[in-house]
């Protein structure tokens, strides 16, 4: 039997169907995260050349990859939103947002953490860590915009054409930065990836996984109050129980 | 190996405690913004719909 | 000729009216009337593209205005709440531009000629920024004058106007509609054209 | 009718917002003094050391010149969005990208232009040589319009938002980077002996690129932030 | 009749200008990311030698908080200007000054506050040492209230005197070289080993001088600016 | 009482009335008649002290209006062509901030009261950008409700209001008139208070 897939891009089906979805992601993600920070504390051994300051990596690496992915999802729906006039992706664009940001944020943070002891600087201006940057900017903007319409059909809208943008100009940034980068200076000290050991790699791709179960399950929950507000005036929303009660 | 020693991590405590810690932290304040985001949104929901009753 | 069906306009959560239903053919004049609120400018606004309407179509000659686009908007005048005049500019050089913005060239002389008709004779090479603001409003209105579109949509073109301007927009308009012109507009103002019925549409 | 012709519709639009500008000449001005300012509190804040100067100067003359046309963002659409002449605009028979570009090369004329005409006098100022200063006006040359260009899109996006001018800086800065390394990174080349040719012909490809989309963007945008 | 005491109004001022930007959230946001945008462009113009950097930065934090408060001055008073508010604000019955101090209270707890805050951060990113960031702080803190009450000299100018833009900018611009020169020679001087109690006292001299004539100054500029 | 002795006001370089004398006292109503451009708006501007005339005085109570200052302006109310009010902000704030300024303070109550006369109902928390152009009036000439100063300056009060609004404005001057008030104002409607001759001061 088919499904009936655009049944459930309609806001109310997708409200329920995103309701009974949030722990199946939300526990995963918790156990994960459990699962991950065990092996890379307890069972990976320490680094050869860096000690044990090396273990950062196991949020650094997928808070950083997650950032970009984010980015480039919330403009593949806002672009969705844009072309088919479909609101529930617009509202998922939204609400993936903020927490891309704060994955930017994170990568930033942890990095600036890492380079202290390793490069003896909270911040280099390298390519890696500036386009970070900049991309923490460009989700900055897109929230800000957002954030100042009133009218959430012209804030959907608005956003969507400033995503598409930006999406393009990711790959141009990048190269730009890494030309410039290169262009006039030596090799940055940068971690030398001597082949990582196997329990390294596990609580890598762990943590990742679990990165990726908490972003849909926050993404979800966030969706669905920015359902409930913009369909406030629908039928279905008064007679949902929660509402009701 | 002692907890005291594990905490230390070589000298690296700082940074590394620095960064799950405030990762953490900041996962779980984003968690609270987004139930509290949830439960305000009810709310206002039942409040429009007690006036609406009223009227 | 335009047709309006069924339409049905929203702003926020407000919904302003539907099912909304008329037809205008050449040489006819209708009024929108309303409260203030009612969503007479929401109308105005939705016919000439701005919005889009919640539900319903549009259609001018027959053909939606929505894949018309460009080509219906070379028959129609605006005027909206706000003059779209340029305060900087003397009210000769924005009546020109404006009338070439809007896809015909206007010469000095017919647009001298049009301003003095509108009352501005002394007026037209000073800056319109130290213009009144009724003086103002007539160089807005100036752009029906020179313009060659035959539906004209009126948002409240009487506002800070005086008595005898009043009537020169009536006859103004009558003019239009004796050259099969259309006209769609709102005031709160007394406005009756001699020899023309008009329609009323009332929201609510 | 006679209706306008595209390039018609062009000139007129150029036209006007130069008569514009005219009225209001202290707003061209104040982009160019304002230009002129900050380049030259560098060496105040900084200090007077030639050798730090010499090697900032291509850096400070680019962001200058991005803050510049910032700066001026405003003007291109808010007025009009205010007194409603964008409103007729949106009205154009004719093309409304075409408007678009119009008033996207009026406000390089009106502030790109300057500065690139400018900028040689300040790079004497911080000592640079003949041949970075030709250098630095080519890349200005075919980076500027990139600014006013992506900036048109950040402009209309923001029409009648509150704190639009800063907003605007937020969202338009992070795009015109790849503009401001490149051009930059021109001027450093030929001082350190290399080729520009690569950074120019770079910052030429994203010209071609940005003329043929930015102005459809922006006419979108636009038709967006009148709804 | 219950008439407002003036520490009443000024109280009233402020809250209303901090519930307009509040309406606007992102306004606040918006001109500190600015901030951090412009000091980070900085770096990617100049190229990313650490030694260099080090040496740029507290001139490039203070230009940049000097742009930062220059480029939310428009909204001190133009928006004002453009609804009609302004004719009544002409009207209060108690002190024009009064009110005047309290708008540019709001300005700088929108525009200066926040700079304050984050400028640590921007430090790192240049490699400051701890002690020149403190000293930093502490001159930003003393500064950036008086770039808010020159600003509204010039906002206040700027609203009606037509082609009084280019004379605003060249009369404003030079009265906060002083502010830019003592806060960033403040920092410079902790850096090599000097006191910093001259810098700072100098500044903090200049703000009670200001304090003291500039609500008055700008309340005449606006009565001239209305007529 | 407001006096006004041989005043004559310019623009430019165009002189637009002098030797203008009139008494306004408690209770009276003043109309300020002409064409487009007579120079209503700069009179109403000039008493208020915006504008500097060109020769003459104007006295409150005996007193030069410029020598009372901030005075004078606790006595009067001042509604110009722009309705001077935030648009990001409800109409509840709107009008008690506006009323704070003005030198007094409102309770909750007494502005949701105003705003409710004013028929915006239902309206009082909503931006005031998404209103239309007639309730946006309507917010501002809610200040008139709270205000107890005596004098009223209202340029064209009655731009973008419906008739039932325009029969409210009657109604509120005349209250305003019984309690010993005093209203100078300019429209190119009509506005009749009941039980009050209006007197009519022309400019050309
Ligand atoms: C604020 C500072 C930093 C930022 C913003 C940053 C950002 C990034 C980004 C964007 C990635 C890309 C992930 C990918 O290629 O998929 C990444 C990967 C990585 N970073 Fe960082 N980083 C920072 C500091 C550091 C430091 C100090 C180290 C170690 C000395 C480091 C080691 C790594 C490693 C090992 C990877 C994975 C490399 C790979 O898979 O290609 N990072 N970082
Ligand atoms: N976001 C919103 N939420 C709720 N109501 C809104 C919103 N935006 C607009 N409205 C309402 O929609 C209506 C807009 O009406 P419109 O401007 O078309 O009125 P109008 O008939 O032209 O009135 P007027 O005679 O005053 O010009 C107003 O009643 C306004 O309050
Ligand atoms: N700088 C100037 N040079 C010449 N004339 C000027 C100048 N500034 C203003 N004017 C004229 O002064 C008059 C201003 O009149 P004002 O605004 O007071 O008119 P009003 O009676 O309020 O008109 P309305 O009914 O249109 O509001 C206008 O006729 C205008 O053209
Ligand atoms: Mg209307
Ligand atoms: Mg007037």
């Amino acid at each position: 039997m088919a499904i009936n897939w655009f049944k459930y891009s309609a806001p109310s089906t997708f409200y329920g169907l995103a309701g009974r979805l949030v722990p199946w992601f939300a526990w995963p993600a918790a156990l994960l995260f459990c699962i991950g920070l065990y092996v890379g504390f307890f069972v990976a051994p320490s680094d050869v050349v860096q000690g044990e300051a090396y273990r950062i990596i196991f949020i650094h690496v997928p808070a950083s990859i997650l950032s970009m992915f984010i980015y480039l999802i919330m403009a593949g729906y806002a672009a969705l939103g844009l072309i088919f006039n479909t609101r529930l992706s617009a509202m998922m664009a939204t609400a993936l947002a903020p927490t891309g940001a704060l994955f930017a944020l994170i990568s930033l943070w942890t990095g600036a953490l890492w380079g202290k002891p390793m490069w003896g600087a909270w911040w280099v201006w390298d390519a890696r860590l500036t386009s970070e940057l900049i991309l923490l900017f460009l989700y900055l903007g897109f929230i800000a915009l957002q954030a100042s319409i009133d009218d959430p059909r012209r804030a959907d809208r608005a956003g969507a054409l400033l995503a598409i943008v930006g999406s393009v100009n990711v790959p141009i940034i990048y190269f730009s930065v890494k030309w410039w980068n290169t262009l006039h200076q030596g090799s940055t000290i940068k971690f030398t990836g001597t082949s990582m050991h196997i329990a390294m790699q596990q609580a890598m791709f762990t943590m990742l996984l679990a990165c990726w179960l908490y972003v849909i399950a926050v993404s979800l929950v966030r969706v669905r109050s920015i359902i409930l507000e913009r369909e406030r005036n629908n039928q279905w929303v008064t007679e949902l129980a929660e509402v009701k009660r | 190996m002692s907890w005291a020693e594990f905490f230390a991590m070589k000298g690296y405590g700082f940074y590394i405690w620095g960064s799950y810690g405030v990762t953490l932290l900041v996962l779980l304040i984003e968690v609270a913004l987004v139930r509290h985001k949830r439960k305000i949104t009810l709310q206002q929901l039942r409040q429009m719909h007690a006036a609406g009753d009223e009227e | 000729m335009l047709e309006v069906c069924n339409l049905a306009c929203s702003r926020g959560d407000h919904q302003l009216f539907d099912g909304l239903s008329f037809t205008l053919s050449a040489g006819e004049l209708m009024q929108v009337e309303g409260a203030n609120g009612s969503g007479k400018t929401t109308l105005l606004r939705t016919l000439c593209g701005f919005m889009q309407p919640l539900a319903g179509e549009i259609r001018w000659q027959g053909q939606d205005v929505r894949k018309l686009d460009e080509d219906f908007y070379a028959e129609l005048v605006y005027l909206g709440h706000l003059n779209a005049i340029k305060d900087e500019l003397s009210a000769l050089e924005n009546l020109r531009i404006s009338a070439g913005l809007a896809g015909c060239a206007v010469s000095h002389q017919q647009a001298i000629a049009a301003l003095r008709r509108m009352g501005l004779r002394g007026r037209e090479t000073l800056a319109v920024k130290v213009l009144s603001q009724g003086q103002r409003r007539r160089v807005a209105l100036a752009r029906l004058l020179v313009s060659n579109a035959p539906l004209w949509i009126l948002d409240e073109p009487l506002t800070a106007l005086d008595v005898g301007a009043v009537s020169l927009m009536q006859e103004l308009i009558g003019e239009h509609l004796s050259n099969q012109g259309m006209v769609i507009f709102t005031t709160h103002q007394a406005l009756q054209v001699a020899g023309v019925a008009t329609r009323q549409l009332a929201l609510s | 009718m006679n209706k306008l012709s595209l390039p018609g519709l062009l000139l007129l639009v150029i036209k006007r917002d130069l008569l514009l500008a005219m009225r209001r000449r202290a707003d061209v001005l104040t982009t160019l003094v304002f230009f002129v300012m900050v380049v030259s509190l560098f060496p105040l804040g900084i200090g007077p050391e030639q050798e730090i100067l010499r090697k900032i100067a291509p850096g400070v003359v680019w962001v200058a010149a991005l803050l510049a046309s910032m700066l001026s963002l405003g003007r291109m659409f808010s007025a009009d969005y205010l007194d409603g002449t964008l409103e007729q605009m949106l009205l154009v028979p004719q093309s409304l990208s075409m408007l678009v570009l119009g008033k996207i090369a009026a406000h390089w004329m009106l502030s790109g232009l300057p500065l690139v005409l400018i900028a040689p006098a300040l790079g004497l100022q911080f000592d640079m040589s003949a041949q970075a200063l030709w250098v630095l006006i080519a890349a200005l040359l075919l980076g500027t319009p990139v600014l006013s260009m992506i900036g048109a899109i950040g402009a209309a996006l923001t029409l009648g938002l509150r704190g639009g001018g800063v907003l605007v800086s937020l969202l338009v800065l992070p795009l015109c980077i790849p503009v401001l390394i490149f051009g930059a990174g021109a001027v450093e080349a030929v001082s350190s002996g290399m080729s520009v040719i690569s950074h120019l012909s770079l910052l030429g490809a994203i010209l071609m690129l940005s003329l043929v989309f930015t102005p459809w963007v922006t006419a979108q945008a636009l038709r967006i932030s009148m709804e």
